[in-house]
């Protein structure tokens, strides 16, 4: 059986990529631009395509045994003294787990792209670029080595550089693009530093080699822990995390569904993955675990706080997802790796439907996005209203949702992390809390109290392809708890032990107690937080904790500045002032021979007179 | 006698040579120059090289002069030449050159007086036969080389002083 | 071997090519560039003629050599011979010389005769440059190059040519002085200690030296190359030769007059001076790191486009250098990789900054924007290249910069660290230009207004293409290369007696596997 | 035959020192080719002098030969650069050797 599916394993990720050289190749053969069914059939077909493949497989494989592994070697990549590796792909569960919500979320994505985007007249690029997108991301989650992982993780970076500045008309899209592409590139340079320090290390980047490897290593080896803390730097950039989160609240500068399939489906989850996948490596050094733990508290905290005051409906968003990333950072520190992955599976499924939700909402609003522009869209935008909440919900993980699964398994473990009461935990618990407060602060914004200043243009715009994805995904984020994936082959972890019964009360309790939070004070659309000017906190949570501001200043003008001190290269001057002192030299010499006869009769006399004295002194 | 004679001659080839250099006529110039010349001739007599001093009397001072002459009256500058040649000889211009000379000179007698150990040997007295023997015996590729000197002089100053229309129709810009 | 085998005859081929194409566009006012385009198929296909030794598994050292007396009194000979490394130089040189006479077709204006003469003795001295074995012959075609691009830059050039002519010609003639300095004093030193005189680099290899005089010359050598790579402080005339050149000169310059420098470094003066190599390599390695860095944040800072792909490329053949002072198989293959990688990409973006100044009139950043609404396929192929120039990986640069930083961290932890910083610079250079040029609103010169620029032409579309297509394999199936390398490459490794070998600054048992369990079951059937 | 002691080497070469400065002042000083060209004889003949004492000091024929080849120099000499001065009056209509730079860097 396995053998029969490896060959086909190859084109879960070829078949993007096909679609992708397809799309940008169709000028070629049509010589003009291609009407949009076209692009929209080859982009979207070709994500189905891979996703009823991926369901297949998993149907026919993985369901009946969950410690499947298949695997495919395409060719010799790189051989060059000790370094030997192959183009291979490698699928377990846990891969399987991504390629799922990947491809399906991806696709959904794909088709009510195919909606959203109509008009456009980047169609075909976008359809390409999205293809490429997937493309990437798969190859990444079926990656056998690191230097493959590192290859769609490049790829997907790229993407989402290319996604992000889609409009590039607008060269604000552009800055947004690139400042993604710098601040994960600086992530990924760590990373790819870790990789050659394992390499150095172990001989092999196999990642299965180095996890085996690893954990046979010595506790708390030195090389493994910096080679953990490298990977952590990679996964901190392309997942958002503090400190280098400030890319994700300006990548909204995208079209709606590409915000969709960066957060949802395919680049920021990249992270979580790759600590997931090489969990062995980080359960050999207690540094890098509590390094990820704190990491993602502290992200889920500051990212949370920043949610709860954002004026934008996608900014919003944006910090919620960094947010729940970082749950996901917190719950990997505490060796919730099952937890980690349930989480992303769900995060992916409500969030894919909040950020295509919202689009429908700002397209709806002829792209409107101020939250305080809106309100009272509940009458106008039932159905959208309806995924909304679904995925609001979900989102504040309230009880039997899809979140309040995953979630209750991270805290849970949390709990477990030190033997009871932690700073994790609690930190968790607040999240959740704040989660809540956020979550239904945009619900009522956006759907309750009075119509806004946008509110009266509203003019529903979801079609079929559109509202077809949106079901689909509200039913996911509702029912998605039930689907949990049988993860136990991979991560070989304790079962989540039994923590008093009021732990889970508080779990439950604390979004609650955020919706109630909201339901005061945004009920009614208009909010004592909104009317009046805003405290220096609150700036300071609007600005994303002043990152920004702080990098700006710490990096990015002391770099223009010497770049621009520097732009006629200092070096050349040494080279100039040769020349300079030449020309002076020349100069001087050139005056002396002034064509007067008796002047060079006295330089005559003077020299006879130094030589005499020579020779007199001598 | 010859010390006399020796010291009578060099006073009027100094002063002569002065007056060359300070004279503002031309002519008045060139005829100090033949005195000057002259007075030589009677020293290279008085150190026993008769053959010298008659060739200095006949060549420098007749021939050359002669031509030095010509080219004067060709000139032709007269009185306003004496008086540019005043203007010229301003005493400020005498300062520089005079210290600059006045150094050298003091080196080169220095020098002179530094080896002045046989200043007590005589001097020989070496005749025409005996420079003629070594010019045309030991010196003769030198003697072939100055005839061709002379012809070439010859040609050259020929050339250059041939008086051409076309040149001077264009002299503003022959810079 | 007769004399008249392959490797002559392409340099011959090159050279009267030249001479033709001058005549006939002297003559009969056409024809240049239908000769210069012949004579380099020829070429090509005289070179694929070796194909056979690209698979045999190599018998001897050499595939191929021509040994002719020269000057016999004082050992010169005319001796060529081609090994892998020479074989991939080659086909580097042959290619990027057709891709930019292809690219340019239409470029050159006025005595275009002239014009395709030094084009095509440029590449004759290219060739010559990359088969030489005798070091004296070395230094003839070293000049032979130097001398036609330097009127293709002084003629041809921009509106600044004659000062970066008269940069370019002091600074390589300067450097080469010292080589012809180091060759002759390493030949006489071999002279005075063995009796025999001879220029033959086979011979020279085995020149005992004291380690003092070593070191020198090895500097001697180390400096010209280290001109021409460019490396750190000597790179400023770089800048100014590629941005003024012609489009087709900037091609010859970045994508193959570079890689001499760096081809000399791994052919003459690492094998010849292994143990002052080694001493000296850390120096070198961290001239690498510094060129990386101040290439790419030069390139950041410059205003003119085309300025910003030259400093572009003193950031890259920084990963040269580095790699090749590594003084391991690793490293060097990457250097190799990155030769044949950085010719490609940084040839695809000259041209297409020629692209655009022919239609705009213009390469100034701060005039131009948004051009890909108006010229789609042009913004897109820049864009690939430029993707490429920053080191995505699936491309050729990527495997090159990896391989280089890979097999240098052993040898020094720090300096690779540094260099790998490089990266993020890269990113920061490439995607300005992207932004400046091809995004935001559509921006143009004024005095290109009146007309609407036409995009890419299918000829510059193909060859452009192509390129594309070669980085792409050089990304995905890279191996080819190393295969042929590898044997050039190794010989290079036995020559060093022994490099330094790097203390591990993480004090950490070695945890290397010598055999993993599960290496058969990897294997995996393909499709 | 030898002479009386009186003029000897010192005072002869002394002479010929001075001749040769005032020649040399001259030339430093005067502005007119003609005189310049004067005041080169004066410095030529100078020499010649320090040749023929020397000469009649160490019992040589060679000073008289060289005193010779002074002269022929000095005549070639006065023959071109006269028809020189010329050729200059008639382009320039001055004598002023100051005039003649066009040499100048």
């Amino acid at each position: 059986m396995q053998d029969f599916f490896a060959p086909f394993l190859a084109w879960i990720p070829l078949l993007p990529l096909l679609g992708f050289v397809l799309l940008i190749a169709l000028p070629l053969f049509h010589l003009r631009e291609p009407p949009e069914a076209v692009s929209a059939v080859v982009g979207v077909g070709s994500v189905c395509l891979s996703a009823l493949l991926t369901l297949l497989i998993m149907w026919t494989l993985f369901l009946n045994n969950p410690s499947a592994v298949l695997q495919v070697s395409l060719w010799q990549w790189l051989k060059v003294g000790a370094l030997q590796l192959g183009f291979d792909f490698y699928l377990d569960w846990l891969g399987m787990a991504m390629l799922l919500v990947v491809t399906g979320v991806g696709f959904l994505i794909h088709l009510y792209s195919a909606g959203y985007m109509h008009g456009d007249d980047g169609y075909r690029r976008y359809f390409a670029y999205l293809n490429l997108f997937v493309g990437a991301m798969l190859i990444l989650v079926m990656a056998d080595n690191l230097l493959l992982l590192y290859l769609g993780w490049e790829g997907v970076g790229l993407c989402s550089y290319l996604l992000i500045g889609f409009w590039y008309r607008n060269s604000a899209n552009g800055d947004a693009a690139r400042k993604a592409f710098i601040v994960t590139r600086i992530g990924d340079t760590a990373m790819l530093l870790g990789l050659i320090l394992l390499f150095s290390q172990f001989g092999t980047l196999s990642i299965r080699a180095l996890n085996t490897a690893a954990a046979s290593a010595p506790a708390n080896n030195l090389t493994v822990t910096l080679a953990a803390l490298l990977l952590l730097g990679g996964a901190v950039g392309k997942s958002a995390q503090l400190p280098l989160q400030t890319w994700l609240p300006d990548a909204m500068a995208g079209p709606t569904p590409v915000s969709a399939l960066i957060h949802a489906a395919t680049m920021v989850t990249a992270g979580v993955y790759l600590i997931a996948r090489m969990h062995p490596l980080f359960n050999a050094s207690e540094t890098a675990m509590s390094a990820v733990g704190i990491v993602g508290a502290l992200t889920l905290l500051l990212a949370g706080f920043s949610a709860m005051v954002q004026s934008d409906i996608k900014r919003v968003l944006a910090y919620s997802t960094i947010s729940q990333i970082g749950y996901m950072f917190l719950a990997l520190g505490v060796g919730a790796w099952t937890g980690a992955i349930f989480h992303l599976m769900t995060h992916a499924f409500f969030k894919a439907l909040l950020f295509l939700s919202a689009g429908s909402v700002i397209l709806s609003l002829h792209h409107e996005q101020s939250l305080f522009s809106m309100g009272g869209l509940r009458r106008k935008l039932p159905f959208t209203f309806g995924c909304f909440a679904i995925g609001c919900a979900s989102l504040a993980a309230l009880p039997f949702t899809a979140g309040f699964y995953s979630k209750d398994q991270i805290l849970l473990k949390a709990w477990e992390y030190q033997g009871g009461f932690n700073g994790i935990w609690f930190t968790g618990i607040l999240g959740a809390l704040i989660t809540g407060f956020y979550s239904f602060r945009l619900l009522f914004l956006v759907f309750f109290g009075n119509d806004g200043p946008a509110s009266a243009q509203c003019k529903d715009a979801n079609n079929g392809v559109m509202t077809l994805p949106l079901s689909v995904l509200a039913v996911l984020a509702l029912f998605g708890g039930l689907l949990t994936p049988p993860l136990q082959r991979v991560f070989t972890q304790a079962p989540a032990g039994h923590a008093p019964l009021w732990v889970e009360g508080v779990a439950i309790a604390a979004p609650i107690l955020g919706l109630a939070l909201a339901w005061l004070l945004f009920r009614h659309n208009t909010s004592p937080m909104e009317s009046r000017g805003k405290s220096a906190l609150e700036k300071l949570w609007f600005s994303g904790w002043g990152f920004d501001w702080l990098y700006h200043r710490l990096l990015v003008q002391p770099l223009t500045s010497l770049a621009r001190i520097n732009r006629n290269d200092i070096l050349n001057s040494i080279y100039n002032g040769t020349a300079f002192i030449c020309r002076q030299l020349h100069n001087l010499l050139s005056t002396s021979q002034n064509g007067l006869i008796r002047w060079y009769i006295a330089s005559f006399t003077c020299g006879a007179i130094i030589f005499l004295a020579l020779l007199v002194v001598l | 006698m010859t010390a006399v004679i020796f010291y009578i001659s060099a006073a009027t080839a100094t002063v002569a040579t002065a007056m060359v250099i300070s004279s503002r006529n031309a002519v008045h110039a060139l005829l100090h120059l033949i005195v000057s010349l002259l007075a030589i001739a009677v020293i290279f007599t008085l150190y026993g090289a008769p053959f010298a001093a008659a060739l200095e009397v006949i060549v420098y001072a007749g021939a050359i002069m002669v031509l030095m002459i010509f080219v004067i009256m060709m000139l032709n500058q007269g009185d306003a030449a004496v008086d540019q040649e005043k203007a010229w000889l301003a005493p400020k211009n005498w300062y520089g050159p005079a210290l600059l000379t006045a150094i050298l000179l003091v080196q080169l007698l220095l020098l002179i007086f530094s080896g002045a150990e046989e200043s007590a040997q005589r001097i020989h007295y070496i005749g025409p036969t005996e420079v003629g023997i070594a010019l045309f015996s030991h010196y003769i590729l030198a003697v072939e080389l100055a005839s061709m000197l002379l012809l070439a002089g010859l040609v050259g100053a020929f050339h250059l002083a041939r008086h051409k229309r076309i040149e001077t129709s264009e002299a503003p810009d022959a810079d | 071997m007769t004399p008249f085998s392959t490797l002559p005859a392409i340099i011959a081929i090159l050279f009267c090519g030249g001479i033709l194409a001058w005549l006939s566009e002297r003559y009969f006012n056409r024809g240049s560039r239908q000769i210069s385009l012949i004579s380099l198929s020829v070429a090509a296909a005289l070179l694929a003629t070796y194909w056979p030794h690209l698979t045999d598994s190599p018998t001897g050292v050499w595939w191929d050599s021509v040994q002719i007396n020269w000057i016999p009194r004082f050992g010169i000979s005319f001796s060529l011979a081609i090994d892998g490394l020479g074989f991939l130089m080659l086909a580097l040189t042959v290619l990027m010389g057709l891709f930019g006479l292809v690219v340019t077709w239409r470029d050159i204006r006025f005595r275009r005769g002239f014009f395709y003469f030094n084009y095509l003795w440029t590449l004759a001295g290219v060739v010559g440059v990359f088969t030489a074995i005798d070091l004296f012959l070395f230094f003839f075609f070293w000049e032979v190059m130097l001398l036609p691009m330097l009127f293709l830059i002084a003629v041809w050039g921009y509106e600044e040519r004659i000062p970066a002519a008269i940069k370019f010609f002091i600074f390589t003639q300067a450097s080469s002085l010292l080589m012809l300095l180091a060759i002759v004093t390493l030949v006489y030193l071999h002279y005075s200690a063995s009796g025999i005189l001879t220029f033959n680099y086979r011979e020279l290899l085995n020149a005992q030296l004291t380690p003092g005089n070593a070191y020198w010359l090895m500097l001697g050598f180390f400096i010209a190359f280290a001109v021409k790579l460019p490396a750190l402080p000597l790179h400023t005339w770089l800048p100014d030769a590629h941005t003024q050149a012609p489009t087709a000169g900037s091609i010859l310059l970045a994508a193959i007059l570079l890689k001499t420098g760096a081809y000399g470094l791994l052919r003459f003066t690492l094998p010849l001076f292994p143990e002052a190599s080694a001493a000296f390599a850390p120096v070198a390695m961290s001239i690498g790191a510094a060129s990386i860095i101040y290439g790419a944040l030069l390139a950041f800072a410059q205003q003119d486009m085309k300025r910003l792909v030259a400093y572009s490329s003193v950031s890259h053949m920084g990963f040269v250098l580095l790699g090749l002072y590594a003084m391991n198989t690793v490293a060097a293959q990457g250097a190799v990789m990155q030769m044949i990688a950085h010719g490609f990409s940084t040839a695809a973006l000259f041209s297409l900054v020629g692209a655009i100044q022919k239609r705009l009139n213009s390469r100034d950043m701060a005039q131009l924007g948004g051009l890909w609404s108006s010229l789609p396929k042009l913004s897109a192929t820049a864009l690939f290249f430029a993707v490429a120039s920053l080191g995505m990986p699936g491309l050729g640069n990527f495997i090159a910069e990896f391989l280089v930083l890979l097999g240098s961290f052993d040898s020094n932890h720090w300096i690779t660290a540094i260099a790998a910083t490089g990266l993020i610079g890269a990113a920061l250079y490439a995607l300005l230009m992207m932004q400046r040029v091809f995004f935001g609103g559509l921006r143009t010169p004024e005095d290109a207004q009146t007309r609407s620029p036409t995009d890419l032409k299918a000829r510059e579309f193909l060859a452009l293409i192509s390129l594309a297509a070669g980085l792409l394999l050089l990304g995905l199936r890279p191996q080819v290369v190393f295969d042929i390398a590898q044997p050039a490459i190794a010989r290079t490794g036995t020559l060093h007696k022994k490099a330094p070998t790097a203390t591990s600054q993480i004090s950490s048992p070695k945890l290397r596997l010598s055999a993993w369990p599960d290496t058969d079951h990897r294997r995996g059937n393909s499709p | 035959m030898p002479t009386e002691t009186l003029p000897d080497l010192l005072t002869g070469l002394t002479l010929s020192a001075i001749l040769f400065c005032l020649g040399l002042i001259g030339l430093l000083v005067r502005r007119n080719v003609i005189y310049l060209l004067m005041c080169v004889e004066i410095c030529t003949n100078a020499a010649a002098l320090a040749f023929v004492v020397a000469g009649a000091h160490w019992d040589s024929s060679d000073g008289q030969v060289m005193f010779i080849f002074i002269i022929t120099l000095a005549a070639a000499e006065v023959a071109i650069a006269l028809a020189l001065v010329l050729q200059f009056f008639r382009r320039r209509h001055t004598v002023d050797i100051d005039q003649l730079n066009g040499l100048r860097g």
